[in-house]
């Protein structure tokens, strides 16, 4: 048997339904007979009646409603459509789910998958990376599980969690990334794990760039450099000590990320281990991450925009050389 | 400016029996304009920090949205329900804890003067943002009829100003799609800060926005208890028994400042004549002089009530400790072990 | 799920003659038609990137938006408003250009299918978050009145989907009060991707909507081309007229998939027995056949100099250059000297 | 004479009005006798009718209609009332008038005027300091002001400017900010400022953190140590060349920023500076950010949640002793 990134998302939502009757299925298309736009909701709404339900093209409300019943006691998971449309939802997100323990006390248990990343085609509305901006605000836990296990886990911790959890799920990995089945249990959320050991070279990535970043370090592995490589799981909370843990081995870092490149992930990783690392580091960090434009739509221009396995190594060589 | 005043209306005589709430009612708003000058007069004297919000001459709307409601019910207030808070049971030293910020109110200083609420005890806590409160009123009846609640029903404010915004929208209509026992009160008082109703919006009432969402809507005067009583009170009690969700639209004039740093100057003298601008209190202290429902002395009872009610308030929440940025937990999530660390360089 | 279908109208006879634009219209309905089905076609021959997106079924309604605009107006199009765009005056070449992404188009490869348009020449480029083109249209109407021009105007669409967003709330409310020259015409497909008229809205009739914003109103069958071209066209003569914006809503079933991947098997089979489920391309021509509108061999030579300009339009497309990652221009800003260089260390 | 800064934007929009008829504001409250939530634009409706427009409270249609005015050829000044409600018109923002130029070739000249960060008692919703959500994302420019002087002639310039600029100006400094006069010219836009040069560290910073900074550092050169100040103006572009070249001289880099922690301004410095000059450094840097917590209502919190004079000078005497 084999399931995919996509199917363990599916089959996380399933056993939080069939687990927990506070959970329920809020977002556009996610119900009927349709299951979603990707169908990581296929077949849920008739397993569980009245539980996956089809929403108005309504971010702002999608959101809004799933902090309300959050608040009465449910465990709401709000699939966008895209991740690029919770742009829409930016405000109850940041500032109603985001604020709402630290000024009441009460917590609000909601999960909000977004459909992440860049596909071939997508263009610049169907393809963002927005963990940087929900990461900046205070009050959000923001996955970005990168292998299917993780996806599988991590969704039902986001669950458990009391507090809101920005999922970012990536689309190329949908289909891409097969496992041979589910785990029961996964690494604790809040750590990031070694993905491959290595010596001469850390590279931290996550999502889909962790699978960019092994294929990298595998390719220079030949060349005789081990890199180690760490995959966050979580960009927020950052697990510094296992980051800082791991260029203590190294010495070298290198991080990599999908989103744009001022500020956002890859800045707050080298931001961590220059100021809690320093002397750690045998040679300057470096980062890669996409381009400072909209996502382009043509695959020519994707592939460039789009840091990928190649660009990588060619940057590890030049540290590896420094 | 004044081109967006509905045609002058006949004031529609009470003629009916007064509403059983009518004097319970009045009660509420004299506290709550009684407290709001207190309020007001500290704010003058520089003792509340931040900004201070009234109610004033929205109290007969804002009471009976508190007092149509039960317990069970779920209440999203806004910027100037002092009165309705107040009748849905906030004690009135919370008020004055948030406004003074101290540590023992229900928002313990992080956030102060209209951002208060409870919501275990069925009172949302507004953000500032407006209409993002409809939504999540609507989740929460949504939660409550999943596990099987009943008899519940959910009720939230907006200006017309908030009527203006995407996430109000999104929020009735949603409401509607979800048929939850919801009611909207929409109380037009002709401003939006400093911006009148002709670059608010341009339909002739807002209340034909219910027909477009699938609501119920009524319209109703605000400066008139009774109708208030009356029109909010139906409205909650069709909401309860499973109609669609309700819209009313009041009618009235802001009568003080948008906030009390605000001298209102650009509200021209004019609009002081029409019917709306009239001061809901005074006229319903004028009916019960009129129709004699109670003597002046019980009257001038009340009155000193809510000034020691005001007074003992405030001489508690000003007892209370106040927060300290040494002792605060700055966590912002419940999960602390997964509080995030960008600087535990120091 | 068919809860929401409207109560079944005869269909109104037409009695009018025939709209001097009719049989014009009809050559772009059939263009549009004919080069989505090239398009999905292609589409399923893996030779498109990304998302096709058709509108089957909705060529009256859009032909008739494009048609009844001229020169100076703006237009900013939605989805399915291939046959709008090109009766408006796009090239076809250009959507062939868009869908490959070529060099040479509009979006250069940068982006691609739906999301293009020249704004210079009042085509604006739609952006994916449904509503966000209102207000954007207002804007320059706003700014065409600020400059003196004279009997312009705007017209956009929507679905019945994308009229629940928050932005298209706001954008239309703000298009009444700012008073510009606006028609909005609302497609009522009777699904926003897999989701049906019930799970959106829940108002009886969403063209009860118009007057809520100040609006004037209107409801036509967009299977009816007669009707789209008059309807739409007095619409946008009214706006020219400097009435208040107009809201058109159209009523149809969208009769593909939501884009050429989806095999919209969640559409009930009884659907198709409802009116609003007609093809207005069949029933146009039919119409045309059984009035005797031109001979059977014009009609042939009308479909053959459609086929023609479909594969000129992708002939011409599929020789030009692609877009190359090492040639491009990565800057998201044309002031070229403020470009920022995060990673300037390569 | 003396002008605030506060007036000084003012003054910058009354200019801008005479001088150009492409010109208009747009904003709550910012037309009729009113003339704003803070006074920006007193008096200008008068002075320029129907050229300073109140709009309903709909931040999303207010960009929106902004970005089409822009392109046809106008050339609008968007008030938020508070930077914190951006929020709801951030869509617009990022993804129409952030993607329109790369996208269609056509550039969107809108400045949007975002009244930002903290004030005693504003709490959590009137205090945000936006800057680094706007500059992630390509296609805006992102001004923050620490002057007067700039917030006349930077107001001036984003106007100019044909793409879409994010203005970030500090309420704090509307008042307790003055200059003696207003200049005919300012820096050019993209280059950051030496506000005080020292050759100990190096501390960067912009809007009212410079301000602290400049504080913190006379402070501890009456200690005999000379702390070089850098204005950053613009964070998006970032000067990175003058940071490098202050860095050069003074081998120790500290970054004070008033938003939140993760990812933002400052690690976006540190992470330049640590990838393009690390072996300019003598030690590790360091940041100061406020806390990673919504902005607290009540002054005793929120002198703890915002970096002050005295937070940096403590962070700038131990990375002197390093
Ligand atoms: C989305 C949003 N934009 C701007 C503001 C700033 N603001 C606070 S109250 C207010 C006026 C509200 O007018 P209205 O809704 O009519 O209520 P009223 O104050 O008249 O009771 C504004 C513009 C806000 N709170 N939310
Ligand atoms: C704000 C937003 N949310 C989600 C989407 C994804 N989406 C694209 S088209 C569509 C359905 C649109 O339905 P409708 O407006 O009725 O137009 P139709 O496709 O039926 O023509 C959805 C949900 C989007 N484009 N924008
Ligand atoms: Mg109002
Ligand atoms: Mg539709």
């Amino acid at each position: 048997m084999s399931v995919t990134y996509l199917e363990a998302i599916r089959e996380a939502q399933a056993k939080l339904l069939r687990d927990d009757k506070r959970v329920f299925i809020y977002g556009q298309d996610v119900g009927g007979t349709f299951g979603g736009a990707f169908k990581a909701t296929k077949g849920l709404a008739k397993e569980f009646p009245g539980r996956v339900l089809n929403t108005p093209i309504s971010e702002d409300a999608m959101v809004g409603t799933a902090i309300g019943a959050a608040l009465e006691g449910m465990r709401p998971i709000v699939e966008m459509q895209f991740a690029d449309f919770s742009s829409i939802a930016l405000n109850q997100i940041l500032n109603n789910a985001g604020t709402h323990y630290w000024r009441t006390n009460i917590s609000v248990p909601i999960t909000i998958r977004l459909p992440s990343g860049g596909t071939k085609g997508s263009g610049p509305f169907h393809s963002q990376s927005m963990e940087s901006l929900y990461a900046h605000y205070p009050g959000l836990i923001v996955m970005t599980p990168a292998t299917v296990e993780d996806a599988y886990t991590m969704l039902i911790d986001a669950v458990a969690i009391d507090d809101p959890v920005i999922y970012c799920e990536h689309k190329y990995l949908y289909y891409h990334l097969k496992a041979d089945d589910l785990p029961s249990e996964g690494m604790p959320i809040g750590q990031a794990r070694i993905a491959r050991a290595g010596r001469d070279l850390t590279i931290v990535s996550y999502s889909a760039m962790l699978q960019e970043s092994l294929i990298a370090a595998e390719e220079i592995a030949k060349e005789g450099l081990e890199i180690e490589v760490v995959d966050l799981r979580t960009v927020k909370p950052l697990d510094t000590g296992t980051v800082l843990a791991s260029v203590a081995r190294t010495g070298r870092l290198l991080v990599v990320g999908e989103s744009f490149p001022w500020g956002g992930a890859t800045a707050e990783v080298i931001a961590r281990v220059t100021t809690e690392g320093f002397h750690l580091l045998d040679a300057a960090p470096a980062r890669i991450n996409a381009k400072d434009t909209p996502i382009p739509y043509h695959p020519n221009l994707w592939s460039t925009h789009r840091p990928n396995s190649k660009v990588i190594a060619a940057k590890a060589r030049k540290l590896l050389r420094e | 400016m004044l081109q967006t005043a509905r045609p002058k209306k006949e004031k529609a005589p009470t003629e009916a029996p007064v509403h059983e709430k009518y004097l319970e009612a009045f009660r509420w708003m004299l506290l709550a304009r009684t407290f709001e000058e207190k309020l007001a007069s500290m704010y003058r004297g520089g003792r509340i920090t931040g900004g201070v919000y009234v109610g004033k001459g929205q109290e007969a709307v804002s009471v009976a949205c508190g007092i149509s409601l039960q317990k069970g019910d779920v209440f999203a207030p806004l910027i100037r329900d002092q009165a309705g808070r107040s009748a849905f049971g906030e004690p009135l030293v919370d008020v004055a804890r948030t406004y003074i910020g101290t540590r023992t109110g229900p928002m313990r200083g992080r956030d102060g003067n209209i951002h208060r609420g409870k919501p275990r005890e069925g009172q949302l806590a507004m953000i500032s943002h407006l209409g993002a409160m409809v939504s999540v009123l609507v989740g929460s009846l949504m939660a409550k009829r999943g596990r099987g609640e009943k008899n519940f029903i959910g009720l939230t404010t907006i200006g017309e100003g908030g009527m203006q915004t995407g996430a109000s929208h999104e929020g009735l209509n949603i409401a509607a799609v979800e048929h939850v026992p919801l009611v909207v009160v929409a109380t037009n008082n002709h401003y939006a800060y400093s911006t009148p109703n002709d670059r608010e919006f341009a339909c002739d009432n807002l209340v034909d926005r219910a027909r477009g969402y699938g609501f119920e809507g009524y319209e109703l005067d605000g400066t008139d208890l009774a109708q208030c009583l009356d029109i909010i009170g139906k409205a909650v009690k069709r909401a309860r028994a499973g109609r669609p969700p309700q819209l009313v639209v009041a009618s009235i004039l802001r009568l003080a400042g948008h906030g009390e740093h605000d001298d209102f100057s650009y509200v021209p003298k004019e609009i002081y004549g029409e019917p709306f601008a009239c001061d809901c209190l005074q006229r319903t202290e004028q009916f019960i002089k009129e129709h004699e429902l109670v003597d002046p002395a019980t009257l001038k009872g009340w009155r000193e009530d809510a000034a020691r009610q005001v007074d003992e308030a405030f001489a508690i929440a000003q007892k209370e400790p106040l927060p300290s940025g040494e002792e605060e937990d700055w966590c912002a999530i419940s999960t602390r072990n997964l509080a995030d660390n960008a600087e535990a360089a120091d």
